[in-house]
């Protein structure tokens, strides 16, 4: 089980830091750690209320938090704000409840992690970043 | 399930030589077998420390310790898991509680207790109000060992911050009426603590409802191992709380230009918590919630007037507190005329009667009682009629010898 | 003893599937035979509550809990067992300490601890610190993780009232040389506190003979159960020390208009303490004092040269703490270029072997050393040469397929 | 075991309440109780630093106590003080070790309470009171 968390599409999506880097002008940066490992992101956002434009995240964590902020890099430009909430209830159900993803498919390579609990905070890391800074975009 | 299948889930009855008439579950209930069982199956065949190893045992460990939080709470009728702390007892809980609440008030603030408290409902307090100045009160007990209510304002001021009672007496088994104490509590802005030790082994409750602010217990009177207790906090106020103890797991960053602590209940579970106790207080929780408390109230309340009625029929003996069955469970403590408690109980333990005598940890309810010690049968779901009449023929044959 | 049959002693062996490569001993020892039945036997077939019972279940349960006390005072080499108080953990003794001490502080008094603690041995510290306005120092470490006793000079100073380090690191298994800090201490004054839980699983010790006036340790550590510790205190700091927790069994007499208390060690013991846990505790240092320390202490030492030498084979790895074998024990942390310790971690689990990473609980010490987290084994008793070979093996493997 | 411990002498002993009272002119008086059971006594003597010419006590405890103030009260009036003093050894003897008394044969009464750890207090608190009472009396 500890061995299939690192299959290749995990290992792959980590390497490809996608969405790595800065905007230069960013409407929301929003920073987050996971306190008991110490990992961290700091992620920006520009677009508007409904559509992101662009997004760009610096992420400093092992690996499955890298995929997942990999992930969230790839596919936020030019999604919708509301396809990006979709996605992280989607995740969420991945791993409490083994609801397989429909919207965002690429999250099946996190299943294997619903087993090991002390993971979820660090798949979910990058997407509680994300909906923190939605919700900022939102002016919530 | 009959009261025979469940003596069968209490292991000590199969250990122990016969006659063994076990009258003291008010100072340690008997761990249940569910509970022995996640004792044993945790501390020797699944260890790991909780809270930060992803390898699957330390995985499977923090699961564990995760899922008896969420027995416990199931059991208070607490929704969100989050506010249950996982502590070493009732008197731990009662002592974070006391730091963290004290520590904010002025001098000439006002903290109530009762005269019915045990001593891990007083102390803590003392010791906290002498470090602000803080003044303790009592609530007064009623000459039926109850607190008199009638009496709460003479007691309770305006300046009283906290009010801390015990929500079963562990001397007269009295019942509190904690939803009269929360109103009158609340009308002045103080906040409402209850030492739920005595009242949790008699059945699932809502603390929720109750209304109070806070909720301690501990496992060893739940049927589950010495070492783990659970304390409730309303999220409200677990949030404004500041930590108890230092240490490892509490926190969130460490450094020695700056420590911040985590979020509750993390930020009061420091180091290593029993884990092992824990999980088996979680195991008899999930346990007990799944019995018929209707029919075991009405169980141990015909046992109680049976005890009752044999003590009364006893000339020397005299029950301290309250005579009936109403609002009230079944501990029962009463004085015998020229015997003295310890002699009593010595002599009832070559019976197998294990009966409990001294002061009960609650000095200051048997100094209004004028009394130094009483002696206290105290049941539990295990216990049934055989004891209570091995109990009131012991008694009649000690005092033939003693008195 | 050979290993096998020493691996016979811990049940969780033949409880897991294997492989099975435990090199998680610093987070918790593995339960051995004698203390898992002394658990069992006391909570399942013996359980009652302690100190005031006078049936014969409640005497037993007494004189249980006091030779526990005793066996815990020989392993350490106390000679009154009544300097020994029975506590949760490492975390509340250090807590008690660092209450009943840090009181009686005046603003600008100093507290000196180190670079290499635990948080355990920092935050409690700071939390009391912070009520008096005490000022908190420390130890800087060596660039092998060591304390940098040659700079003692520049943190001690006549203000220092309290010392307080770790006898052994839980990071880089650097064993401090007490004896030179107790001189130092003694020279300006200060009370001395050693924080031994990451000693005591290496042997038995002579605590009376180190010098310092208080010693910490946790019984999960030392193959006995969660939930109970021990915390031996010198008798003349005891019996000036105020109380910690407040509650039954703590006390002489309590009353509304004041309360007194009971001689150490009643006087920090409040409430019904973790009865099983320490009478584990007790059955397993009594069993560890039987065992043949010189040839488990050069196993281990072996044990480690065999994992160092190992580890400074593989180019990406950089062992944090001393890479020699002198004045260390068996606890070896590192860096992995590139590789995250919980993804080292968890995919070592893949193949049985349980490592921890992360910070250890001691932040400071990491941000010394210029990193976020760190991957630790850790060895007891039962490790053997298949562990290490084990573990050499998946780290290069791991390596390979994260890097 | 327990039943044994109250057979007829520590009855009778207890009830005869030997040197149950006051004295008019004590030399010392001590007061002692025992915190876990508030049991109390207080034990009053006259005479010299050899030699006890007059005891009295008020004991206000169990049975036990009772019958071990009651038999100090018997044996301590011209007794001499080493000869107490060896009683009091001889009782913590018999409680801990098991060893008969030789000098005090009556103290074979509380040979079964040496099974029972927490009685021990019970029989030792008058002796204890007496040692430190005949402490005060030599000065010490
Ligand atoms: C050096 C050191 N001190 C203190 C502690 C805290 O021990 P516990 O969590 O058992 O209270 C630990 C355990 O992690 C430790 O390694
Ligand atoms: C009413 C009450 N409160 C508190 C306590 C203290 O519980 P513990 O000793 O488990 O901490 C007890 C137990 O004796 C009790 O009966």
């Amino acid at each position: 089980m500890s061995e299939r968390l690192y299959d290749e599409a995990i290992l792959a999506e980590a390497k490809s830091q996608a969405g790595a880097g800065a905007l230069e002008c960013p409407a929301v940066r929003v920073e987050a750690d996971n306190p008991l490992c110490g990992d961290r992101i700091t992620l920006e956002l520009a677009g508007s209320p409904a559509r992101i434009e662009a997004l760009a995240h610096r992420t400093r964590g092992c690996l499955l938090t890298r995929a997942a902020a990999s992930l969230i890099g790839r596919r936020a430009p030019g999604a919708s704000t509301a396809d990006l909430r979709a996605a992280i209830a989607e995740l969420e159900a991945l791993l409490t409840a083994g609801t397989p993803a429909e919207r965002w498919p690429e999250l099946a390579m996190f299943t294997p992690v619903r087993a090991v609990r002390s993971r979820h905070d660090c798949v979910l890391l990058p997407f509680r970043a994300l909906a923190e800074a939605l919700d900022r975009l939102e002016g919530r | 399930m009959s009261p025979s299948e469940l003596r069968a889930e209490f292991p000590i009855f199969a250990a122990r030589p016969r006659p063994f008439h076990y009258l003291d579950s008010a100072a340690t209930g008997q761990i249940c077998r569910a509970a022995a069982q996640a004792l044993l199956g945790f501390e020797a065949a699944a260890r790991a420390n909780v809270k930060r190893g992803v390898y699957r045992l330390a995985d499977e460990a923090t699961q564990a310790f995760d899922r008896a939080r969420a027995e416990i709470a199931a059991y208070l009728g607490v929704r969100d898991a989050r506010e249950v702390i996982l502590t070493s007892g009732t008197t731990f809980g009662l002592n974070l509680l006391a730091h963290g609440l004290v520590g904010r008030l002025a001098p000439g603030d006002e903290i109530l207790l009762s005269t019915l408290e045990h001593h891990s409902n007083i102390v803590p307090w003392q010791l906290a109000a002498g470090r602000v100045g803080a003044v303790i009160r009592a609530i007064p007990v009623t000459a039926e060992g109850r607190l008199d209510l009638d009496r709460l304002d003479e007691v309770l001021s305006r300046r009283t911050r906290i009010v801390s009672v015990t929500h079963v007496s562990n001397v007269t088994g009295a019942v509190s009426d904690i939803g009269r104490i929360v109103e009158a509590a609340r009308a002045v802005g103080a906040r409402v603590v209850v030492d739920g030790a005595q009242r949790v082994p008699h059945g699932p409750l809502d603390v929720e409802a109750l209304g109070c602010d806070a909720y301690a217990l501990s496992g060893h009177k739940l049927f589950a191992a010495t070492g783990a207790g659970a304390l409730w906090i309303r999220r409200d106020l677990a949030e404004e709380l500041p930590p108890f103890l230092g240490g490892g797991e509490m926190i969130r960053r460490v450094s020695f230009a700056g420590t911040s602590f985590a979020a509750p209940p993390h930020r009061f579970e420091a180091g290593t918590p029993p884990i092992g106790p824990a999980i088996a207080l979680g195991a008899a929780a999930a346990w007990l919630a799944g019995l018929d408390w209707q029919a075991l109230a009405e169980a141990e309340a015909a046992l109680t007037a049976r005890l009752l009625a044999g003590l009364a029929a006893i000339p020397a003996v005299r029950v301290v507190g309250p005579t009936g069955t109403q609002g009230r469970l079944g501990v029962v403590s009463f004085a015998v005329d020229d015997v003295h408690p310890h002699d009593l109980c010595q002599l009832l333990d070559s019976r197998g009667l294990c009966l409990r005598g001294g002061h009960h940890c609650a000095q200051p309810l048997h100094d209004a009682l004028g009394l130094e010690a009483t002696t206290r049968a105290s049941l539990a779901l295990y216990n049934d009629a055989s004891d209570i009449d091995a109990l009131l023929e012991g008694l009649e044959w000690a005092i033939r010898r003693l008195a």
